[in-house]
């Protein structure tokens, strides 16, 4: 059967619906010792800012049940040094676009490459974004405001509709690139950030963020991590991540990418029927490194069992239950 | 080159108390890994999602046989050490960097293992041999594990003096007036700490091997760092990946 | 060792701090045939109205990793059935206080009895609340206004500071007995709605319900729940709902119980060196149904090991990690 | 009595396409259990919370041996597939009501499975006779599995008509013109649906074995209900639990 797995996503190409989520990959170049990157649809590099950052003290991680707990606190190497290391590696790495054919005999596109960009501060958000503009291997930009490990920015911007609206416009006019919005679950109504980042101008919008959790080492009576609270990804927090992606495909018309907990691509048709468009794999690549490339061949496998001849047909296609 | 790969349980056997030796065969692992290094090993638990990175205690990579000793720290060593013959079990390795062997090259080299730490220096131990000059110093609490494989001399402590000289290693080294050009160390980072001292009084080498939790152990997920003296150059900040640019560093190098 | 594990809640002693959350466990007696109930602090049963509701069509639940879905919609057999039929059962099995003794050699307090209550409107609310005025088996009002899985009220209260401090008050003045408000995670701050339960005159808090979530079954493509949402329970939500407990404590003087994928002892340990007065065993009763025992068993085996004489010694004593 | 305990797999075995046959020792609940009444196995991965419902197929109360058929729908029953002679299972049992065997006393009985729904209906047989005059028809997709454990004279439905009649077990009761004063039924829903609508037409008593998913199974969550005719006792509303209540049910009582 001939199929299309090939989607949109604020007008890039992408080959398929599958990336990986920021901060789970690197900038790739880790992963590519165990596949061929060119089998994704994008890498979304880790959050990078205008200049390096420490991050946060140790242990920043730790096991939950189907899950974990980070507080990396978005340590980077500042965007001067990720232009010139990370998306040279980029560039090298990944083909352009091939002749070897969607469905439709058409071109198949290259794997795209979405570069997510935090800042303590509105003037750092669009400083990063402005030393991204001239870069080409720059697809993409989406916008972390919503990791709960800083303490200035972040979080605050992130849970507030009036905020989010004004950090989007800030960034969408200083980008060239699109720009994709991501968002924290950590709110009462989701729904409402998400047409704040759309009225704001946001071209996407990528959740879930993490939960903001904890965990207690009860031998030490201490907080298991330095930070006390963490951001809870994985397979534990799937369920609210389909139920928040489903509601904004309801409220907002620009594309979503689905994330959160997702390591089978049963997972991803879940957040693709709920309304994603794409969706990224985070935590469970920790558990097997060639999980996105499970979830694609197991995406193709679906599509080839239920005679779905175009990807697309599947967005947004979910139905009450019926007996 | 790193391997992600199913090995097959060839047995696991307690040999001490909570002390368990895993003999895998996993060829492409065991034919490339180096002393210091180490394995992720992957969790049949769904629920536990994280690999626990344990350490090469001995790679007979003629015959693809590795071996992990461990002790049951939580739920996942627990779930290792329930393992039986023929069963499966999915490991990523070998990763890190491993003990420099080219430092200790016709040089007296000190060994030294603490508790759990001591798994490592086996088969830094075996690969060092017969060209340097090795010995090795072994803490435990009281019972002793490990400690008759080692093919070099051996000295003990224990904290409660039932074997050697009682107190640490350091009060073992300092006993038996043992002399070395450097120290090659994994164990508890009191341990560590002392040793970094020690060899800092004495104006020696000394590589020590360090722990830190991690969530992808092949260096993307900057979950593992320790503070470094100098700007780390992949980090560009003072902080260095364990799984990665370690988890054996000179001493004079991190903060610990 | 002499271990004094009662503690107090609202004006009420319990033996030990250890209950079973409401939803999920009955009244108990489904229960009773594999334990003796007479060993809990305190049973806490399932969501009463003022009459029957039908709840939610089937299917009402759906496992996800390390956790479940409900949309069970509070189905219960109104108060007059609950009064003459589940009271009177517990009435029966639950002995009077003893002298058994605590570690002071004092009276061990009995098994106490928290009814939960729900409805549809603040007057559904305060006729079940009166009718259970007279009750003596009932020592504790649980008050849910977080159940997520009831159009009108449930969930609009829970979220809503003003909402809560409204309904609490009014609750307040209609109850003889203590009123603990059960709180709902799916808000931005949930210190906000604790301080206005607490303003209301809450004399204690229940946290967390369940996180909204969904399910698609991707051979159907339809919801896995009749409800298409439910609420996420179970060991997943732990570290969220140590958060927020870690987060009220902080916030508000009144005792907290500490609820959301509590398994094992040291789960119920995190949530009380977080803050928590008692804790409650729910969804991980399904997978063992002496979970609430063996948690019970657990920190008595904890307090021994670490010389621990008084159960209040560790409520709220996590400190931040040192190396 | 409900007994909570763990039992040792005696065997497990593949008697079909991803149907298998588990055997364990599980002294207390099959010492108790009666046909048509389920345990709830539960997963030893820690990630899987909910137990499986799996209907009894027979139990040997004597030697206190349980066995369970069942077929892999998911990654419960795929896990339990590939348990092991002296692996452990946690289960739960006796559950729920079972068949009322006093209703079949010296008359007719007709069994009907479909699917997996055959395997509570090798027990009833066991049970049924000789006292009753048992006959069962079991419908099949093609593969046939446990109809040749059944005791009783046995009627076969295949979809591709690979074995005995062609088509559904209704069509193979009208082929052979079977005749009975009271059926007891499990399998899918449609099956039960065209059950109960010929037992009300044949003006006989019809007993079916209905599903739900389950979080307790013990009567506590109010998870599994279906819908009743008249309002039920315990619930107060036209909601019947299948797990206390059920899983068998007079098919006119209950909504199909
Ligand atoms: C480079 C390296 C080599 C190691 N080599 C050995 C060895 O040879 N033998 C041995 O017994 N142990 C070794 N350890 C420690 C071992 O990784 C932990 O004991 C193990 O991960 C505990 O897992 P658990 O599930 O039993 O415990 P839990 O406490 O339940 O684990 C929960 C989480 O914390 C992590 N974790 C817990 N303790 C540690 C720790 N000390 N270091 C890193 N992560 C931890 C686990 O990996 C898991 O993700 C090594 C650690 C590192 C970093
Ligand atoms: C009273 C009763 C008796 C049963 N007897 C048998 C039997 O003898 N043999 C057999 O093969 N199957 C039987 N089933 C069906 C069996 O329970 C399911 O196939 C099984 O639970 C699927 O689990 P899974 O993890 O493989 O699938 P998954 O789909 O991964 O399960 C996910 C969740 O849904 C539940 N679930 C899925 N399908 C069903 C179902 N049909 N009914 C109830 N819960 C379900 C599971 O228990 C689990 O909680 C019975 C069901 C009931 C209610
Ligand atoms: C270790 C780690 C680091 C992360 N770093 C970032 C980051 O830098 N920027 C960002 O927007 N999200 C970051 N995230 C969030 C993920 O991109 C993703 O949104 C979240 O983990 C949910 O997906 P998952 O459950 O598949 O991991 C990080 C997550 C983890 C686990
Ligand atoms: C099946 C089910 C039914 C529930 N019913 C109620 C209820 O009637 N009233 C209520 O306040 N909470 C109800 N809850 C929520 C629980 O009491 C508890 O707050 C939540 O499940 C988190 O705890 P857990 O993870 O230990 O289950 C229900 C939960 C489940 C799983
Ligand atoms: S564990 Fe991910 S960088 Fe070291
Ligand atoms: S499964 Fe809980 S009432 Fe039936």
């Amino acid at each position: 059967m001939t199929k299309n797995m090939s989607v949109d996503i604020c007008g890039v190409r992408l080959k398929n619906p599958v990336m990986t989520a920021s901060g789970t990959f690197g900038s790739g170049a880790e992963f590519s010792e165990f596949f061929d990157l060119n089998r994704l649809g994008a890498v979304v590099t880790k959050g990078v800012s205008s200049v390096p950052w420490e991050g946060n003290p140790t242990p920043r991680i730790c096991e939950t049940p189907s899950g974990m707990l980070n507080a990396i606190g978005l340590q980077n190497a500042g965007v001067e040094v990720f232009s010139k290391r990370d998306l040279r590696f980029l560039s090298d790495t990944l083909l352009p676009d091939s002749g070897a054919g969607a469905g439709s005999g058409g071109i198949l596109p290259s794997t795209k490459v979405i570069v997510n960009v935090c800042g303590h501060s509105e003037e750092e958000y669009i400083d990063c974004v402005e030393k991204l503009a001239s870069e080409r291997r720059a697809d993409l930009l989406e916008i972390n405001i919503s990791c709960p490990n800083v303490k200035e920015g972040g979080i605050a911007f992130g849970t507030d509709p009036k905020g989010v609206e004004r950090i989007t416009s800030a960034v969408r006019r200083a980008a060239r690139q699109p720009v994709i919005m991501k968002l924290s679950p950590n709110v009462t109504d989701i729904t409402e950030i998400a047409r704040a980042a759309e009225a704001g101008g946001a071209d996407g919008l990528s959740m879930i963020n993490t939960l903001t959790g904890m965990k207690i080492d009860v031998e030490r009576r201490s907080f298991a991590l330095a930070n006390r609270t963490g951001g809870l990804s994985g397979p534990a927090i799937h369920p609210v991540a389909v139920r928040m992606v489903y509601q904004c495909a309801g409220a907002v018309k620009i594309p979503i990418i689905g994330m959160g907990g997702i390591r089978t691509a049963e997972d991803a048709l879940e957040m693709i029927m709920a309304g994603a468009s794409a969706v990224s794999v985070g935590t469970a690549s920790f558990n097997d490194q060639r999980t996105a490339l499970a979830v694609i061949d197991g995406i193709d496998e679906y599509m080839e069992r239920h005679h779905v001849s175009d990807i697309r047909e599947l967005t947004g296609c979910v139905r009450d239950w019926e007996t | 080159m790193k391997y992600t790969q199913k090995a097959k349980v060839l047995g696991c056997e307690t040999i001490g108390k909570n002390i368990y030796s895993l003999r895998l065969q996993a060829d492409d692992i065991a034919g490339s890994a180096a002393p210091g290094q180490f394995v992720s090993v992957y969790s049949n638990d769904s629920a536990r999602m994280l690999p626990r990175p344990i350490s090469v205690c001995e790679a007979d990579g003629e015959r693809g046989i590795l071996r992990l000793v461990f002790r049951i720290a939580g739920a996942g060593t627990e779930e290792f050490s329930k393992l039986r013959e023929d069963d499966e079990v999915r490991l990523t390795g070998p990763l890190g960097n491993g003990f420099p062997l080219g430092e200790a090259a016709r040089r007296r080299v000190l060994l030294v293992g603490g508790g759990i730490g001591i798994p490592p220096m086996l088969e830094t131990a075996k690969r060092l041999m017969p060209e340097a000059d090795v010995r090795a110093v072994l803490g435990f609490r009281d019972e002793l594990f490990l400690a008759e494989d080692f093919p070099c001399e051996v000295t003990i402590a224990t904290e409660d003096g039932s074997a050697g000289t009682k107190g640490n290693v350091l009060d073992a080294i300092r006993a038996q007036k043992i002399e070395a050009d450097v120290i090659f160390a994994c164990g508890p980072a009191v341990m560590l700490r002392a040793l970094k001292k020690y060899a800092l009084e004495q104006g020696i080498g000394c590589w020590v091997s360090m722990e830190e939790k991690m969530a992808c152990g092949i260096g993307a997920c900057l979950s593992c760092v320790c503070r470094s003296v100098q700007t780390d150059e992949h980090s560009q900040v003072k902080n260095k990946r364990v799984c990665t640019e370690g988890p054996v560093f000179r001493s004079a190098d991190i903060e610990i």
